[in-house]
């Protein structure tokens, strides 16, 4: 790719790699303390910190505080992660004193299923007592939801599978699904703020509200977004078309963060 | 000081303290991760074990394939970013070949169940759970009425594995256990078992350990076996002594896709060898040599010693 | 990295974050006790302060004299060998010269409520107090129903300090806190409480601190001031630094008998004094000379560090 | 004191500190793992390594396992514990992993009043609301004594005060009192197994039995004995006189463990 020969503004298709990235990035702006998952979610924080937000500080459920790696870390537990830390807690302080204790203000995640209250589904795909997909469960994201600050979610698709009316099975509860149970088990964070799809960027701005439609990618439309979502998705009044990466970010992803094409797909 | 070395063999250990319907947990959150002695589990054949791995990477599926393990208590059921464990979907998702039993938390409600364990707590109090499915899928997550007058709290109960395996960097032969970089749920994983195993990469002299008292991570009086294994956390890492074979990760889940091949791998790398040491020599030596790691010093800080003079002194 | 300095100086630390009627932990479990800013704490006339603090020995026995605390949370109330805390005796036994109120644990309820703090739990069980009358002297040791089927088992509540004061070796200036020695309850302390004030004998630079992250207790998103205070533990100590002034310990024991005595000895090393500096000068140079310890290193282990060729390779 | 000179068995009184350090060794004979206190069980656990057990393993609530101290230690967060132990644990590992994980088998302690199921007070003298002595507290022994294998105690006292009908405030219950409050509390341990006082040993072979008079110090009669003890104790059909320490053991306390006189008295 020659930059100088191309517009500012990169055209890589919405439902890449690339694009999912920089648009997760752009959300980190103004955010402190990052609990990051693997893969998308390492390109993302990795590209905010060298664009939007350097000072933003990096946690990794391995117990890795103020992580400074000197390379693309392939997992959470990367001695890349380890090298040059800040510290290296045990899993007892970092979930519980750093994480339950109430210090992250951002969670980071990936979902196979998301809902309209912003509920995660991370274990199984069909009945759980005979799944037709075994997904790899709940990990941190039991703990990440209810305690983080904030979620951040980012699904690889966006379809009426993965964007269901009821999911398969609730992992990761939003406080609507937790005030259910029992009202005074409301959990301290505000559960999933937003969630970043091939197709539109979702928010949910009321902690015990609905995920709204404020960001549709280019070339697509409110229909298509509609379409490919399984409840009747509110779409916000001003909802605008999202904006594009830059070249320069796409260069940053290609040729400085993620050189051997390990997460960008 | 006349006290007794733990250090054995690999075979011996395994031999002596893993049988055959016990509970086994091997831990190490991504780092030292106890291969070897989980493949010398496969080679001694042990059959009918209920396997403790918060994250069942590959080992676990090793394990499973071998047909090791009937039951599975975990809380993340891939191997990072490397994707699927097609044995553990085989057998979760269609029962074949066989059934395998699995009774899942979360992380925290696993590293919380070791403390318990470890503590001889009857349950240990967890702020998740509230609204999730995961109650209804194992009904071990309970709740408790707080007697201070808050909601109530889900808890979780004590794991007690009859056995625990470890990989550290280094254990003197008394059995005093030093580690750096990701420590993960290791210590409370240690003391919540009956019987502890660890391998490490080398066995030092019991100055190196008493140099330095606040690395050992694992006290001698709770290991019962120490084992001098380097590399035995391949192909996981050992921070400081190599690093993670990340190509081995990707390779496993192309391998473990077909049963049959994954058997084969197992034949090649498991059953014909007599060990650690001959499994490090049939890799590729570039492959090894690639996973070689450069210095960086932790730097050393001082401990102090009291000058005879000083003592008592008023 | 811009990232902000914590590096204060400790009066402008005390000012800003100790105030009247606060919940104030100063631990430190005979190691690394924060005295010269529980002397600012002195110094500056705080007034009705919760001091929480498993072992309040002569220290805690010194802020009471001063008249700075009217609550006292702890599990042992003396000063380890060295004897009875006068102040705190004439308080409890007498009302002399004003009542003190006494919330009192044992030592492991008070390591449990400081994690039960940290990790923003409601309650902590232990077994401890079956048949004691620990519960009927501290309504707060309560029992929970075990949902397993177990016995009954007593819990007490989490421990939220407004501020935690701590002492350590080092820190780098973004509040990275390395300990090595005895570490008591002090990681816990620190993350239960709002706001963490932390003395060190040094400010390092980053680089040492990231040389070695294991070492570090207290990560500096969970520091709010750190002050440069060398010699800041004395008369206790700091391990490698200097030992402990064993005879000021006895010494206190016979200047306490008498309060009008230990008012002052505050008066000559607390009020007259501007702080840390001036109170070291004051010391009898023979005898701050004579707690030096010699060097007994740890030795420095390597964390690795990847070599750029193999990143990624497959 | 020229040891050559003089008969092996030594002749310091029985209420002395070297006395009743020296009967406190060897109490810890086929012991293993010994949590000790601060005071006269510093001094039995030293001499104990000198003599009738070189292997003991001792471990302190500071969290120092395996020490090897160069020098008499001046409390259990001493320094000398430290340099050149074989673990420093936190103490959370130390008392949850440790002592309330079951791996410590005799516990070490003093007490200003013991009754006789062996449970201790270590709290207040006269009314806990308004106290006459407001002793040290709690401290580890409210866990010690539930959670060690067993514990010696040893007493500065033998009067109808410190061993007493009923304990002025019961800091540390036996297994007794826990049964009384509910059957399925009892503790894994077996509560005070032996008590050293000035006049005699007692010990209770029994986890729920009381304390027997075993061993009266010399020159010290069974009557001696049952009229400083407030309950009508019970004396072994097999009691006899205790051992008179010998010189080497007074000796190894005076010029090798204690120089200074700091825990002798």
């Amino acid at each position: 790719m020659n930059q100088a020969r191309q517009s500012p503004v990169s055209d890589v298709a919405p439902s890449s790699s690339e694009f999912l990235a920089v648009v997760a990035a752009r959300e980190l702006r103004d955010k402190g303390r990052v609990f990051a998952g693997v893969g998308l979610p390492t390109l993302a924080v990795d590209l905010a910190r060298r664009t939007v937000n350097p000072n933003i500080e990096l946690v990794y459920e391995s117990g890795v505080c103020g992580a400074h790696p000197a390379g693309l870390a392939e997992g959470i537990a990367d001695s890349v992660l380890v090298s040059g830390a800040e510290s290296v807690l045990t899993m007892q302080a970092l979930f519980g004193y750093v994480l339950q204790g109430g210090s992250i203000d951002v969670g980071f995640l990936g979902a196979a299923q998301v809902d309209r209250w912003g509920s995660l589904n991370t274990s199984f795909i069909g009945d759980w007592r005979r799944p037709t997909v075994r997904l790899p469960g709940a990990g941190g994201a039991a703990e990440i939801v209810p305690n983080a600050g904030e979620c951040i979610v980012i699904m690889r698709r966006h379809d009426r599978g993965s964007l269901p009316s009821q999911l398969d099975f609730c992992t990761s509860p939003s406080p609507v699904r937790a005030y259910a149970e029992d009202p005074r088990m409301v959990p301290p964070g505000h559960g999933v703020s937003t969630v970043i799809t091939p197709m539109a960027v979702l928010r949910r701005p009321d902690k015990f509200g609905e995920l709204v439609v404020t960001d549709i990618h280019p070339g697509l439309t409110v229909s298509d977004v509609k379409a490919a979502t399984a409840w009747d998705v509110m779409i916000a009044d001003s909802v605008r078309e999202t904006p594009r990466p830059s070249w320069e970010d796409v260069r940053l992803l290609r040729e400085e963060i993620d050189t051997v094409r390990l997460y960008l797909r | 000081m006349a006290a007794r070395t733990k250090v054995t063999d690999l075979r011996s250990a395994i031999a002596e303290h893993v049988h055959d319907g016990m509970t086994v947990c091997l831990e190490g959150f991504g780092h030292l991760i106890p291969f070897a002695a989980g493949h010398e589990i496969v080679r001694q054949g042990r059959r009918d074990l209920t396997l403790c791995r918060m994250t069942p990477d590959l080992l676990a599926d090793q394990l499973i394939t071998a047909g090791c393990v009937t039951r599975l208590v975990a809380s993340f059921f891939a191997s990072g970013s490397a994707g699927s464990l097609h044995e553990v979907r085989r057998r979760v998702e269609r029962g074949d070949p066989e059934q395998l039993d699995v009774e899942e938390y979360s992380h925290y409600g696993m590293i919380c169940r070791y403390q318990a364990g470890a503590a001889k707590l009857p349950f240990f109090p967890i702020r998740s759970y509230a609204g999730s499915d995961m109650p209804q899928l194992n009904p071990q997550i309970r709740k408790v009425n707080d007697p201070f007058g808050g909601p109530d709290i889900y808890v979780v109960p004590p794991l007690n594995p009859d056995v625990t395996i470890l990989h550290a960097q280094r254990a003197d032969r008394l059995g005093n256990v030093q580690m750096w970089g990701i420590l993960g749920a290791q210590q409370e994983a240690a003391f919540s078992a009956d019987v502890v195993i660890v391998t490490v990469e080398e066995v030092v002299d019991e100055d190196v350990v008493r140099s330095d008292p606040n690395r050992t991570i694992i006290p001698a009086h709770a290991v019962d076996a120490i084992v001098e294994c380097p590399g035995g956390a391949h192909p996981s890492y050992a921070q400081g002594y190599y690093d993670r074979d990340n190509a081995f990760y990707r390779e496993w889940e192309a391998i473990s896709r077909d049963r049959s091949s994954a058997l084969q791998w197992l034949q090649e790398w498991v059953y014909d060898l007599p060990g650690r040491d001959a499994y490090l020599s049939q890799l590729d030596p570039p492959r090894w040599a690639g996973l070689a790691v450069a210095d960086r010093e932790s730097g050393s800080v001082n401990y102090g010693r009291r000058r005879t003079s000083t003592l008592g002194q008023s």
